[in-house]
């Protein structure tokens, strides 16, 4: 029987050596594996490269393990945002590397890994600073910038649910880079909301199939969801929108 | 006469461009103010990059849901005909040419339609590109939306770029506060101006010869 | 409002010109749009480059539009079946062009036309006759082919179910080629089984969303189908599996 | 004893060396055959390349579905646990080397693993390549299934190609009805003889140098 299943997060990133590059899913918030972040940064690992679309927001998940030091190099879009102020301060401090590549590069560049493919000419960043050094080519009379694929020794992924296979479904924009990501890691490790029974998953409706994944990990569902709906009464970073008051300590 | 339109009302005039059945990206920041415009009676389909078509308005409150966000990673909701992908589909719908509109913003177009909007390239600065690069190259129409000048009084709209491009010859019209351009053969053609500004006073501003409509017409027939 | 539905498969197919290429979707019959190519069939287009996996089965569908001699040159990957005998014809008398290309590299210089890519290297064909006068290059230690896209004015594909916006889903191994074309074709065009209202097909599942598509046709549902389910009862063909015998005349 | 084994018994000899959960295509033709020999205790996930993970047995006699068919174009089934997928998505699999075993036919194998088995190169003879190709550089372990000899009895394991290529250097091991062959540093090493070939009769049928499995440990130890 083939059973991806492990029991809990720590198994989840067992192995994950010193200097190995990890894709870590996610837009932002959404679709970050923030369970196996967490159990990674228990683990240890460091001198990583982490591939991500941004560079950590708050003090939270990516944030946290860079706040550990634990990562050497980031290769992403877009790290500026108003909370990441953790790669922000290891960036002006020299603390961190940075590769600075166009979403739709890294995105095509991920899939390229996944792929087999050696390089591919992309019709973006030419004529910029991120092409520089770059080779370029005309085709067809559109000029182009020779990228080539980023593959990892591990993806941490996040998805909705799964089976003891490994396909998988993801909920809304959290798909993110999840299904990609998953292709071009020679170890992927997922975490879902839910594992459910083989063949309860329709083959049509599958986006990730279980042959880019090796690990799976149910983290129990996310505070919003409630058996499968939304229920929302979250904000944004999933905190509640509302939080209720601690009861007033009663003497006895 | 003002020589200024407010954002609000640029927003409003960009969106009345836009036809429907129009599949639209409208980046981050102030271009996603373009959404409040867009007639409730047209169907005009919204594509954000991390992933979904047929994007709706903001969710009520209390109905927030994390894992529906834009590209500003702002909390949105999905129209009845929308569709999910993940990163690699979403960029390749963009970069093949399929979206009809992206508007994005600026802090400089050359009259060859090159655009710089990523990065000022001030020493120290964090540079950060997300999809801009994309979207620059991907789309039929990519209309910048944009006040003219800086809050120092310089243009925006400049022979040459001298920030860091964000892509060549690639933006085909900019919405400004005092006017609206089209970029033709290397040069600004004055589509539309707002209040009681001109080719004349418009090309004071920006220090660039401007063409009228008239002229771009005229150049078309001498052809 | 829009609304990509179009009436008939004739009103479908309108406009294509002589010297289109035209991308026809399906792997063998599963897949093949036969409704819109009995319209090509008859709305007269000629001179056509046809890429499809195979070059026709048996003497229906693309095999018919073959025999009208309407196409001047074929690409595709597997044109001899035991049941290709229109197109081998063709071939052994000179009348037809082939361009033969791995599947692998079928498919993904077609994807690569849907998503912008200049050119790619391939790591299938190295070394054997059908990369002599491409570029090779050797990246990280392994030889790829450069391999440049396949763009076509129209493409013809088939899906199970489509809304007036033009999201697909297709059903099972018929999905095949059906998505890819549709992302690589100025003009895509469907045959569907059934329309449904917008909003019916859930987002997650949609595996081709409206953008790609132009004009959709409802041409019924096929003959193993009722009401969507499977009901069988067909050979591989789509033939009824046990004839019913007409019943014998009675004289009145 | 003979010194073949029928075309059922070498199946079912490739089907023992296919560890559980391994991800598996067995092309077209004769290699399919293996598929009968999997034992049904253990799962092995089935690819076919028109776009299906967790390919089923063919389908009771009135359950033909023409939706589902493998890549030899004849009707299957599918498993719980199966996922469809489009054809660039089915290749990438491929070619980005996820497949842990393909199988495959042989016109020839040559001693530094090439393959050739899309053409005979005869004139006049219709080309077709199919998925050959890319099954041939994509998978982990590419196997190959075949007779040893020709009709005619000449070696299809040989010292160089002489058919066309369909890639190079990819085989890792052939099953023959003779015998079975890792592909190792430029020659064939006899894994497991049937009946009463040896590497002695071996080498005489083939004509080529042949090694023991002695001879390649020895090899090794000796590096």
């Amino acid at each position: 029987m083939i059973d991806k299943t492990v029991t809990d997060a720590a198994a989840a990133v067992s192995g994950i050596q010193d200097g190995a590059t990890v894709m870590i899913g996610g837009f932002g918030r959404a679709g970050q594996p923030v369970e196996l972040i967490d159990a990674l940064i228990e683990q240890g690992a460091s001198d990583l490269t982490i591939v991500n679309n941004n560079a950590g927001n708050g003090d939270t998940g990516l944030a946290a393990l860079l706040a550990k030091g634990r990562v050497r190099r980031v290769v992403c879009s877009f790290p500026r945002q108003h909370d990441s102020w953790v790669f922000d301060r290891l960036y002006r401090a020299g603390e961190i590397e940075l590769e600075l590549v166009p979403q739709g590069n890294l995105a095509e560049r991920i899939r390229a890994a996944g792929a087999g493919i050696g390089a591919f000419f992309s019709p973006t960043g030419v004529g910029t600073e991120l092409a520089e050094g770059k080779e370029l080519r005309e085709i067809d009379g559109r000029m182009f910038v020779l990228e080539h694929p980023i593959k990892a020794d591990y993806a941490l992924i996040s998805a909705l649910r799964a089976d003891r296979w490994g396909n998988l479904v993801y909920r809304e924009t959290a798909r993110n880079f999840g299904p990609i990501m998953a292709t071009a890691a020679t170890t992927t490790i997922v975490q879902v909301d839910e594992l459910v029974p083989l063949g309860w998953i329709d083959p049509e409706t599958v986006v990730t199939p279980g042959i880019f994944v090796d690990r799976v990990v149910a983290v129990g569902e996310r505070s919003w969801l409630r058996d499968g709906t939304f229920v929302g009464g979250v904000d944004i970073e999933g905190r509640p929108a509302h939080p209720v008051e601690a009861p007033a300590e009663v003497d006895q | 006469m003002s020589s200024r339109i407010s954002r609000d009302a640029l927003a409003a005039r960009i969106a009345a461009d836009i036809p429907e059945g129009s599949y639209v990206n409208l980046g981050i920041g102030a271009p996603t103010l373009v959404a409040n415009y867009l007639p409730d009676d047209l169907e005009i389909i919204l594509h954000t990059e991390n992933g979904l078509l047929g994007m709706g308005s903001a969710p009520e409150s209390g109905s927030i849901d994390p894992d529906l966000i834009n590209a500003g990673k702002q909390p949105v909701t999905a129209l009845a005909g929308a569709a999910y992908f993940h990163h690699a589909d979403s960029f390749a719908m963009m970069r093949g040419g399929h979206l009809d509109v992206c508007v994005l913003g600026a802090f400089q177009v050359s009259q060859s339609g090159d655009l710089a909007n990523w990065s000022t390239g001030a020493p120290g600065a964090i540079p950060a590109v997300g999809g801009a690069m994309d979207l620059a190259i991907g789309a039929k129409e990519v209309f910048v939306m944009t006040d003219l000048l800086t809050k120092a009084g310089e243009s925006k709209l400049v022979a040459a770029c001298t920030y860091p491009l964000t892509g060549v010859g690639c933006v085909t019209r900019v919405y400004t506060d005092h006017a609206v351009f089209d970029v033709v053969d290397g040069r600004f053609v004055v589509r539309e101006a707002f209040g009681d500004n001109t080719v004349a006073s418009l090309a004071e501003l920006t220090g660039l010869e401007l063409a009228s409509m008239a002229d771009a017409a005229a150049s078309v027939e001498g052809t």
